[in-house]
């Protein structure tokens, strides 16, 4: 009861900042600001800290973790200036893995199984003619991302047509995105409605 | 100086990639042990940043700089969350839990759902057919916004299947194309972390 | 020509009540305008309802609260046409402010087809990290969820007897507001070949359509209006379609002043003004 | 008496997975590519690089910020190291903040990862070694705001509107956050650049920015802003994989057509 209308309270806080800035929004902001980074911090705490540093630390004395926590308190070495330079390891074990990660991860689902698909056989009839588009805005677009060469001749003439490509494809992506923000102010006015003011049926 | 950190970032990137090639179940237990060590940076980290963020608003609180009453707010709501989630757990029925339904929650969803103002305000000034590629987009975006909603088909009962085609061909074209683009970009930069050539990540080019 | 002036100048303020309006008129008197459902929804409809009774489907809620709009409504459609064919559903979250939504959307589901916890479905909850747990179920479940969300040992729920990795599971399903999805294809479906079926936000729909053409994924849906075409397909009238009449509406408005604001700055320009200029730093 | 139903899959025992023989197959050739350019660079001084509209106002924005004596705010993205789009935020950043020293006017970065921030700041403070001015370097301009999205934005919204910065600058991976930035900046009349490769919020930008990089020239511009022949090399073999890729598309259509899939079955993923 008092929580929906703390929620109801603060969702016009936000809305207020339609009119213009104002003090409302702006307590909204940092109630925001500080109780979002206290929340992840807690998170953090439970999900992550707690199950795989103290837990195994001291009911399975796995002396392993030990290298993350190592790793872990470097990282917060940079609170000094002097730190920097130990928390350089840090960071580098981090990059290094998701690197490591990203080499095959992108070469297969975003490169071979996209060149695969691309190389599959047309179907016949009318079918074929989107299969043949499909094939030219491939390539076109391609083309306008190729850096290495001018935009000039057929290459140029390629790249002119791969951006109308990339701009029907920007379109229907602007439509639906319309389509989710406006999707998220129905569930936001349902809940005023609804929730608190009890105007909707439930 | 930096060249022990270099050899850590490629050890560990060529152990990972490496161990992607390796089915064997020894090798994805540790593959999986190096991710798991992430996490434990990563939440190392937050405690920096919620350290900066406790300086900058404090430095402000202060001064007594300009709504240096409002930084107040940021820092005991940090604080309180922070105790409480960490003394009775954030999970669901945990006092952290009910705060974050009733204040992060309809915040979050609230300052998301401005987007549909904002954009219907952009739609009046900002989304000009300028140019011929501008058109396009629009043109494909005003099809897009009506034949894939209950009214399209009481307009014309093609629009659906129109909007189904946009997708399935020209975008599908673009998106594909990009994918790949966005995909050898990723491997080539991952390439130049491991190699040592991007060094950028270490504060240096 | 300065009616045209005066309307291009107008207060983003009068467009904001314009929407307001949009969305609260049809709320408080809906016009229950039909749902049309489209190939990519139906085809994940058809992925799932194509199982056999007692199959294995793994379900991963990856949402928080601030975009539950558009898919709180699908999960509830999507594990209660799972518990009407009768399929066992492991439900799980990984993001942390998802474990309340996940558990609010399987309990819903279970309450209106009446399925039985440990029996029918089962909740993992969270866990953190979203490549460690994707590669952690393909090698060993257990390693990552050695207990529900419940504290109850997997080995102890009667339904979890055998499954240990996606190849004990029929098929699994996505619904998320995040790049989560791209780790599932990624990893599930990529090196573990798990049928993959996905429900994303409008934003991300059309992001996925190269893997639907290459079958990474089977079936895409996408938004509240993919969640109001489930719901049409399982015969439901959940949140997704009571808010579908506001959706036609606001974007027939947003359509609107696309037109209006184009054609005004036409004519300003065609009677030899600047029109541009009036409007603000927004048409540089 | 319910453990007894368990069954333990069979442990894999492989060292190699035959299946993944075109990945590794991709990756050595590619990798190949990016040597193969590094030593051409090595040798010749000039290589092409078409340029990049964005990037060049990038210097005209920190001018703009410098006569009118106001700051520059950069919006390194919302994401983690993860993210090749966060690798050329920092990049970006790196020049731009040598670019902000020599001018002496002031930037603010506030950040969504805790990582990226600590990356970023030793990036900064780099930078204006760099340029011999170490001092200038203003501790906290590089800050934690919050890694809960919404959050950092109604931050960041704020920010524009009282601080009223000069020039914003957003580099890096979008999402939802790009329209009300990119609003919030325009109202507050600030010259706006961005460059994105998520694509799905280009079409903001492009609507709400005086420049916008469209997908991957945010990479090609972190390596065209340096003008470095290692950077250049790498976008260079980037063009040869696509070259490649698309020959290997068209050949295994026409092989296709003529009965032979070996090549097309190749390229599938298993």
């Amino acid at each position: 009861m008092i929580g929906t209308w703390i929620a109801a309270i603060l969702t016009l806080c936000v809305f207020s900042f339609l009119y213009k800035d104002n003090p409302f929004y702006r307590f909204a902001e940092h109630l925001f600001v500080g109780a979002s980074a206290g929340y992840l911090l807690a998170v953090q705490w439970e999900s992550v800290l707690i199950p795989n540093v103290w837990t195994p630390l001291t009911k399975g004395h796995d002396l392993v973790v030990l290298i993350p926590l190592a790793l872990g308190l470097m990282m917060l070495a940079r609170i000094w200036e002097k730190g920097a330079g130990i928390a350089r390891w840090s960071i580098a074990f981090y990059v290094g893995i998701y690197s490591g990660v990203a080499i095959p991860g992108y070469m297969q689902a975003q490169i071979f199984a996209q060149l695969a698909d691309a190389a599959k056989p047309w179907p016949a009839g009318w079918a074929a003619v989107s299969s043949a588009l499909v094939f030219i805005g491939f390539l076109t677009v391609l083309a306008y991302f190729f850096f290495s060469l001018p935009h000039r001749g057929v290459h140029g003439a390629g790249a002119r047509v791969g951006i109308y490509f990339l701009m029907v494809a920007f379109g229907a992506s602007f439509g639906y995105t319309v389509m989710a923000r406006v999707s998220l102010l129905i569930s936001r006015v349902q809940f005023l409605l609804r929730d608190w003011l009890h105007v909707l049926p439930g | 100086m930096r060249r022990g950190p270099l050899l850590v970032t490629f050890l560990s990137g060529v152990a990972v990639a490496a161990l992607y090639f390796i089915p064997h179940h020894k090798a994805q237990a540790l593959n999986s042990k190096l991710l798991e060590w992430t996490l434990v940076v990563y939440a190392f980290a937050l405690i920096l940043g919620s350290l900066s963020l406790w300086g900058s608003h404090m430095k402000k609180v202060q001064n007594r700089a300009e709504g240096w009453g409002f930084s107040l707010v940021t820092l005991s709501s940090l604080v309180v969350i922070t105790v409480l989630g960490i003394w009775k757990g954030v999970g669901e029925g945990t006092p952290v839990g009910i705060i974050y339904d009733n204040i992060n929650s309809p915040l979050a969803s609230t300052m998301f759902s401005l987007l549909a103002f904002v954009i219907a305000s952009a739609a009046f000034r900002a989304f000009r057919a300028r140019s011929v590629e501008a058109t396009l987009l629009l043109i494909t975006a005003i099809v897009m916004m009506v034949g894939r909603v209950s009214i399209g088909p009481l307009i014309s009962p093609h629009l659906p299947g129109i909007t189904e085609w946009l997708l399935d061909v020209p975008n599908l074209a673009a998106k594909r194309a990009i994918a790949l683009g966005v995909g050898l970009g990723a491997v080539s930069t991952a390439l130049k972390i491991i190699l040592g050539i991007e060094q950028s990540y270490l504060g240096r080019s | 020509m300065t009616w045209v002036r005066r309307l291009l100048a107008i207060d983003r303020r009068i467009i904001f009540l314009l929407v307001a309006a949009g969305v609260i008129l049809p709320l408080l008197h809906p016009l229950n305008l039909p749902v049309t459902v489209t190939p990519r929804v139906k085809a994940a409809y058809e992925a799932i309802d194509a199982l056999p009774a007692g199959s294995k489907v793994l379900i991963s809620m990856d949402f928080e609260p601030d975009i539950m709009a558009e898919l709180m409504p699908m999960s509830v459609a999507v594990i209660r046409h799972c518990f009407r064919k009768h399929l066992q559903v492991i439900a799980m979250t990984l993001y942390p402010a998802g474990t309340g939504l996940g558990e609010r959307a399987i309990l819903q589901a279970a309450k209106a087809e009446g399925a039985v916890k440990n029996k029918d479905y089962t909740w993992l909850g969270y866990k953190s990290g979203f490549q460690v747990v994707m590669i952690g179920i393909g090698e060993n479940l257990r390693g990552i969820y050695p207990v529900d969300f419940y504290g109850t040992p997997l080995d102890n729920i009667p339904m979890m007897r055998g499954v240990n990795s996606y190849r004990q599971m029929a098929m699994v399903v996505n619904l998320s507001g995040s790049s989560a999805t791209d780790y599932w294809i990624q990893f599930a479906q990529g090196r573990y070949h798990a049928p993959l079926v996905v429900g994303c936000t409008a934003v991300m729909a059309t992001d996925y359509y190269p893997y639907l053409s290459s079958r990474q994924i089977l079936g895409l849906i996408g938004g509240m209006k993919g969640a109001a075409e489930y719901e049409a397909l399982i015969g439901t009238i959940g949140d997704a379609r009571r808010g579908m009449d506001a959706q036609s509406l606001v974007h027939l408005i947003v359509v609107a002043l696309v037109i209006v604001g184009n054609g005004a700055l036409f004519l300003s320009k065609r009677a030899g003004d600047s029109g541009g200029a009036a409007t603000g730093s927004m048409t540089r | 008496m319910l453990r007894s139903g368990f069954v333990t899959p069979a442990l894999d025992t492989r060292w190699f997975d035959p299946a993944r023989w075109n990945i590794l197959i991709g990756v050595i050739l590619f990798t190949s590519f990016l040597v193969i350019n590094l030593l051409r660079a090595r040798g010749r001084k000039e290589l092409y690089v078409r340029p990049i509209a964005g990037s060049k106002a990038l210097d005209e924005a920190i001018g703009r910020a410098t006569e009118m004596g106001r700051s520059v705010l950069y919006v390194p993205g919302l994401s983690d190291m993860s993210e090749v789009g966060t690798f050329a935020a920092i990049t970006i950043l790196y020049r731009l903040a040598q670019r902000v020293a020599e001018m002496g006017c002031d930037i603010d970065v506030p950040c969504y990862d805790p990582v990226v921030m600590t990356v970023l700041d030793g990036a900064v403070r780099e930078a204006y070694s760099k340029v011999g001015k170490p001092d200038a370097f203003r501790p906290g301009c590089v800050h934690y705001v919050s890694a809960q999205q919404m959050a950092y934005v109604a931050a960041v919204n704020g920010f524009m509107l009282r601080e009223r910065p000069a020039a914003n600058i957003y580099m890096g991976s979008f999402y939802a956050e790009s329209l009300l930035l990119a609003e919030t900046g325009a109202m507050t009349g600030a010259i706006q650049i961005a460059g994105t490769d998520k694509v799905t919020q280009l079409p903001f930008f492009v609507c709400a920015c005086d420049y916008t990089l469209l997908g991957e020239e945010l990479y090609a511009a972190s390596a065209y802003l340096g003008r470095e022949p290692v950077q250049l090399a790498t976008i260079i073999a980037q063009d040869w994989a696509k070259a490649l890729a698309a020959a290997a598309v068209v050949a295994a259509l026409a092989l296709a057509a003529l009965g032979h899939t070996a090549l097309m079955q190749w390229l599938g993923v298993a």
